[in-house]
């Protein structure tokens, strides 16, 4: 049929946000609907109008790539007004839209401190750097405090990482923290962008056998620098391509009349370790991989 | 006693059309056409619909708020980069101030935005009194309270966003409404285009605003104080720059405390400069800033429109600007 | 005159010789056909009212402005100076009317600014630049450590840097263009030493002043431009008073007369008592509705800061003003003109003009709060404002297209009237003028200086301050005279004439 | 007639020592000292030791590259606000060219290295070419053209870092290395200090650029031609940036298309005003840039090892720079 599919990122240039996007945009023209991307250009106002304008112009359906949704309640209301589909990946869970693809962070962060907290068997010094401003972020951290909760014996620093700028900043903390702590253990990382600044902080430090790091996003950057069995040791990683893909045939299937049975349509991750990482220039097996390091372990 | 009277005859002789005076003036405007009907041929359908009118207008509202206010104080000769931090100032604390308080009503909605906008004024003025009490370069102290202001924010929100479920529909309507088919923000973007113009060109203290932008020593000498009119700038700028980022907040229907404004920094200079470039070439005004905003949702519209990439949209927007500088520039280089 | 001898002789060959010189200015034809020649070893003097091209042609034959058309010729050879630094190659040194020094660099750098600067293995040498620096100012007896920063110096101290710049050039040409104007007058006794010393050694001047004076003082020869246009080249025993000011303002018999009739009255317009600041002190006078008191003294004796404390534009310390018997105080230019005092500043472009705004705007702005529809949102009246603008312009007889017209595309004299003009409508009863005629030229001093004499008629005090002493004679009824900051004598009638004015300022005192 | 000869006394007596002309010149160096003691007793057995010393060094020297740059423009009076994206370009293209090279030697990584420099010496000249020639406002057209370079590097890159396997590692080394235990940006960093302060102070290059900052016209007038210096001064700035961009990707071994330069372009000018608030108020020089890059790294380094949270270090930088302006200001202020 003639389906008119409307798309918005408030910052495309993002990679995995550009992956996202660009792997739902694929399969809607495969299934021969015209298709619209609105860039933000990390203006959330400039992509909410977008999105009203789409609906004004008629347009089926809504896909919402990485904005949170939260700040969409203006757009999410007038999709209900007008009974247009809203799908959102990676964007969390508020009433109204039909459903957001992604995974459950809570979890992810669990299971990133679950293995960080057994690598260290359970004592010892930890430093989580985060950006308490994004909800998935939130959430991961939420989750690994969950965790370090239960084990009285090891010591949590936490570092807030400056936005824009993080990159540079994780480096530069890193390094600070690492001076300032002789007995640091681990790094907990809210997701994979600061992974390589903080890996060259400690490979710096001359210790790279004693320190690691943990995250979750899994960018092939992360899968690289996994596989390469460095400080960087394990990240939890989510299909950003599947995304795409799994909310265009949520929209689809909602336009032929079968809404999704649930709001939150979680994607299984896959835990990223030096043994189950993917060779290099490939990308990562989702369909087998584990979730947790015993079937890793098991699995070799 | 001989004269000669040749002289004080017709000072301007049948001359020519000149080109360059016409473009230096109307250039602007005549490529903010020339796009306009670009893109309509490109795609007439969805460009030149009264409803991508509208969406354009509404798209460029915050980001034409924030640069009337900037238009004011660098037509008193100061610029103020601290608008980014306090367009964030103004979506966080209004979201804020109405979660704690917690009333759904109007009165309370109108009370805190007065009051988030006055606030944003004060910071504002602290700028203007230490900018012309102790002359101080506006560049830097504005950028020296932008980080004050951003820190502050952080500090005061954990970093935690205030969400739309916190937040009074009153305060939401204010971005998302529309009166007549007209989105709020764009009819909040009017009446302040208009108040400012108004104040600019038919008052006595936009008049001594352009005086002291002209020229700083001679309006002293006119009994013109800067510290006055700095502070009333500057506090300008930051209650616009507040508004801005408090009708973000309520499109968005949440208080972030990071990100709102800096979006709009960068954008805002390049429309006040594009206007000061057209219809009256080195002056700052209203109606030139409203078409270098409008100048800029145009081209990002229109290339989103017709499925432009995104990088071209940058491209596009530095070489029209530059375009727009170098005809603005004409007149003047052509008398050396 | 004496040093017609000495250009006489062996007829000297031209250095500088122009042709069909001419520069057109979008709307403005500056200079039109323009021709003369400067010989070797002769001071020629370049004449002409404001406007009538002088700057322009300096600006055209030192490569600052490329001329519509002409040429120039250096030794008889045709020459294309297309920059500065192409005129500095053909041996030609300049000393602009504004903006020669940069404020921020030390003497020594300002003295050669533009210069190759020496060197040692690659860079450069300070302790040479210091040393040569040192002796450029030993010859022209300027005593200022050569690593001050120029913006430090008094505006004589800077006039003085600049010309010595120039003149220890090895240039052949040297143009100074009105040079003298901040200068103290031993130090134009000096600069005139060394033009003759140096021009007895070969190298030719050409020299721009308003100050006639010191032509008929200095000049070999003179050449007068009027609106752009030859008006004659005078020589020897043609240098006269008549001659010259008839070929500048194109009619006879210009200059104004001396003041005879006072228009003081009874009573008091201003009373000051001990007034204070940092460069001048206990200044105490009444000032009689009518009066015009003069303020006079070198540079930095304290006559300008009296106009600038009583305008509030320096801060007082110590020290009582009255106006109309109400005390004011005076920590703002604000304060003053809320309290009926009006101030024409010495630097009209940057102090007084509003550029590229219309002559209305220039007119009305000290006066805006007249003119506004309500006091609380303060709307100006468009209506009430042209009106006012109008019959400003019109009393001030401003020659102008209309008051729309922006103000820069006036000339000189026509600026000045707008400036005084605009404080008559802001009910100024005390007038604050600081050199009023500067840079203006003869025919629009004459139109100048009745338009004061009218402002005395109407009852108006007025304090008056001038760089050139005879128009103390012309213009006030007594004059304070200032040294060092303190009022040292006070002339009056017939005892205001140029020569007592300066005997008390340099120092001396006057037989009773 | 009346004569009193009271007036010509010593115009300057003996005076008190000149605590605000001090202030003005070394108040920042001191905040600077005071920051370094408060910091050593608050954690004396991390913040005093050579390795944080060089850690900071280390930090700042990105940061550091771009600023002395900065500094060249600003002594000519010109604004550059295109070395973000500058910035963004030279760490991008360098290890972009790395990538499609493929080869992995010296020779290769210097040649890149030169050429990238060029190139962006290049654009930096386009812009001086565009201001002095047409005579367009400085801000605004580099900030077109960062806009047009941002473009570029999304178009080009299409949104994807090359990474650390694609790059040589002859490249990274630069980055990475160390010599003698110093590493090697802060290496850099202090060659490029030296040559430059060499170029501005000592050099008839330089001395012209502070001529042209301080008049001119004046300059104009005595034969040195705004144009030239213009491009020069523009040149350098986009290669420094460019520089600093480069080593930051050879550090973190990545080629990032976005999110490099903009936090250092804020920076970069907080650190060149603190530094002409120092020593020699009102000049912008390369020692004062010096130490406002350092005062910066002090700070963010002694509060995040103090455990001082992340928006404190806003505010403080902010308040210190403000009072860095103020304690400037003095001096001037109290002339009037
Ligand atoms: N840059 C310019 N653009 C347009 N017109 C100009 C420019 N410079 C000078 N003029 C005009 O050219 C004419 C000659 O000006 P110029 O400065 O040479 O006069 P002048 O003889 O030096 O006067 P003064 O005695 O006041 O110094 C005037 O009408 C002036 O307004
Ligand atoms: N910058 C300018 N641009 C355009 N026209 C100008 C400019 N400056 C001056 N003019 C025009 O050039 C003409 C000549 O100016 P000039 O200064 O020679 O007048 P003037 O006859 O000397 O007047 P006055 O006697 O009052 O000084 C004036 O009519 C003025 O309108
Ligand atoms: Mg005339
Ligand atoms: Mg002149």
């Amino acid at each position: 049929q003639d389906v008119k599919l409307g798309v918005v990122a408030v910052n495309y240039n993002s990679p995995s946000i550009q992956r996202q996007a660009d792997s739902g945009i694929a399969y809607a023209k495969e299934l021969g609907w015209e298709v619209e991307l609105f860039d933000g250009q990390g203006d959330q106002v400039a992509t909410n109008n977008a999105a009203m304008a789409f609906m004004d112009r008629d347009f089926d359906a809504i896909l919402n790539v990485a904005s949170a949704n939260t700040q969409m309640s203006g757009v999410i209301g007038y999709a209900n007004e007008k009974d247009v589909p809203f799908v959102s990946t990676f964007s969390g869970l508020v009433p109204g839209i039909t459903a957001d693809i992604g995974s459950n962070n809570t979890a992810d962060g669990v299971i990133a401190a679950t293995e960080l907290a057994g690598r260290i068997e359970g004592t010892g010094k930890v430093a989580a750097l985060n950006w308490n401003v994004l909800p998935a972020l939130i959430e991961r951290e939420r989750g690994f405090d969950a965790v370090m909760a239960g084990y009285p014996e090891i010591e949590v620093t936490k570092i807030e990482i400056k936005v824009p700028g993080q990159v540079d900043d994780a480096y530069a903390q890193a390094n600070n923290l690492l001076l300032a702590n002789p007995d640091l253990d681990a790094f907990w990382v809210g997701w994979d962008e600061l992974v390589a600044p903080v890996v060259r902080a400690i490979e710096q430090s001359g210790r790279e056998a004693d320190v690691f790091v943990v995250s979750q996003d899994g960018i092939p950057e992360v899968l690289e620098l996994v596989r390469q069995d460095g400080p960087a040791e394990l990240t939890v990683a989510y299909n950003v391509d599947r995304m795409g893909v799994v909310a265009v045939d949520v929209i689809k299937s909602t336009l032929e009349g079968n809404p999704p049975p649930t709001q939150l349509l979680t994607l299984k991750p896959c835990l990223v370790t030096a043994s189950s990482a993917p060779a290099k220039g490939e990308s990562l097996d989702f369909s087998t991989c584990g979730l947790f390091s015993g079937e890793s372990v098991a699995g070799n | 006693m001989t004269t000669s009277d040749t002289a004080k005859s017709d000072p301007t002789p049948a001359r020519k059309f000149d080109w360059i005076d016409f473009l230096s003036r109307w250039g602007t405007l005549l490529s903010l056409v020339l796009l306009i009907v670009l893109f309509s041929f490109g795609r007439p359908e969805v460009f030149m619909t009264l409803r991508n009118m509208l969406n354009i207008l509404n798209q460029v509202s915050i980001l034409g708020m924030i640069a009337f206010g900037l238009t004011i104080c660098l037509v008193v000769g100061l610029f103020d980069l601290s608008i980014g931090a306090m367009a964030t100032f103004g979506g966080y604390f209004a979201a804020r101030f109405l979660m704690e308080l917690g009333y759904e009503s109007w009165f309370v909605v109108v009370l805190v935005i007065l009051a988030v906008m006055a606030l944003s004024a004060l910071i504002g003025m602290l700028n203007g009194a230490l900018i012309s009490k102790l002359g101080i370069s506006a560049i830097v102290e504005t950028l020296a309270m932008s980080f004050v202001v951003t820190g502050v924010i952080l500090g005061v929100s954990g970093g935690r966003t205030v969400y739309a479920t916190e937040i009074p529909d009153a305060f939401t309507i204010i971005g998302q409404g529309k009166i007549a088919g007209v989105p709020n923000p764009v009819l909040i973007l009017l009446l302040l285009g208009l108040v400012l113009w108004v104040f600019l060109e038919h008052t006595q203290t936009g008049r001594n605003m352009y005086a002291l932008g002209g020229n700083r020593e001679a309006s002293r000498l006119s009994g013109i104080t800067f510290s006055k009119y700095a502070l009333i700038a500057m506090g300008i700028s930051g209650a616009c720059a507040a508004l801005g980022g408090l009708v973000a907040g309520a499109n968005l229907g949440a208080g972030r405390p990071q990100g709102v404004g800096d979006v709009y920094l960068l954008n805002a200079f390049v429309a006040v400069f594009i206007g000061a470039s057209t219809l009256k070439p080195g002056k700052f005004h209203i109606l030139g800033t409203a078409i270098g905003v409008l100048l800029i949702g145009v081209i990002n519209n229109g290339l989103s429109v017709m499925g432009v990439q995104t990088f071209w949209q940058y491209i596009v927007q530095g070489g029209i600007l530059i375009l727009a500088l170098i005809s603005a520039s004409l007149n003047t280089v052509r008398r050396t | 005159m004496t040093h017609d001898d000495q250009t006489a002789g062996p007829r000297p060959g031209e250095v500088l010789t122009i042709r069909g010189l001419t520069k057109q200015f979008p709307g403005t034809l500056a200079l039109d056909n323009v021709g003369f020649d400067v010989r070797e070893g002769e001071i020629h003097a370049l004449l002409g009212e404001n406007g009538a091209g002088k700057s322009t042609l300096i600006k055209c034959v030192c490569g600052a402005y490329a001329p519509s058309s002409g040429e120039i010729r250096i030794d008889g050879k045709s020459v294309d100076i297309a920059t500065p630094a192409d005129a500095t190659a053909a041996g030609i040194a300049v000393v602009h009317q504004h903006m020669n020094l940069v404020p921020t660099l030390s003497v020594a750098e300002n003295l050669h600014l533009g210069e190759p600067l020496p060197r040692r293995a690659g860079l450069l040498n300070w302790a040479a630049v210091h040393k040569r620096a040192r002796a450029i100012l030993d010859k022209v007896g300027v005593d200022i450590p050569t690593s001050t920063p120029v913006s430090a110096l008094r505006p004589e101290q800077q006039a003085m840097i600049s010309i010595a710049r120039a003149v220890s050039t090895d240039a052949r040409i040297i143009i100074l263009d009105e040079p003298t104007n901040a200068l103290l007058p031993h130090e134009v006794e000096r600069l005139f030493d060394q033009m003759r010393a140096l021009a007895a050694k070969g190298h030719s001047f050409l020299y721009v002043s308003h100050r006639l004076s010191e032509v008929f003082e200095i000049a070999d020869r003179a050449t007068v431009l009027r609106d752009g246009r030859n008006a004659g080249t005078f020589e020897g025993e043609d240098i006269t008073h008549e001659k010259i000011v008839e070929a500048i303002v194109g009619r006879g018999g210009a200059l104004a007369e001396r003041r005879l009739r006072s228009h003081a009255r009874e009573g008091r317009i201003m009373r000051v008592r001990d007034l204070s600041g940092q460069r001048a002190r206990g200044i105490t006078f009444d000032l009689a509705p009518g009066e015009i008191v003069g303020v006079a003294g070198l540079p930095g004796s304290g006559a300008d800061e009296t106009l600038n404390l009583l305008f509030g534009r320096s801060r007082p310390t110590a020290g009582e003003v009255e106006v109309l018997d109400r005390p004011i105080r005076l920590r703002d230019p604000a304060d003053a003109i809320a309290a009926g005092i009006a101030y024409v500043p010495k630097n009209r472009l940057t102090e007084a003009i509003f550029h590229a705004e219309s002559i209305r705007s220039n007119v009305t702005l000290p006066s805006l709060a007249q003119y506004l529809r309500e006091p609380f949102l303060r709307l100006v009246h468009r209506g009430r404002e042209d009106a006012a603008a109008n019959q400003v312009t019109a009393k001030m007889r401003v020659r102008m297209p209309g008051i729309e017209t922006a103000i820069d595309d006036l000339s000189g004299g026509n600026q000045q009237k707008v400036v005084l003009g605009r404080w008559l409508s802001t009910g100024a009863q005390v007038f604050l003028l600081n050199s009023p005629t500067a840079a203006v030229d003869v025919g629009a001093k004459k139109e100048i200086y009745e338009l004061i004499d009218e402002l005395a008629r109407d009852g108006k005090g007025i304090v008056f301050a001038s760089t050139e002493l005879e128009e103390y004679a012309l213009v006030c009824d007594r004059v304070f005279v200032f040294a060092a900051g303190r009022v040292v004598g006070e002339l009056s009638g017939a005892d205001v004439t140029d020569a007592k004015i300066m005997t008390l300022a340099a120092g001396g005192a006057i037989a009773a």
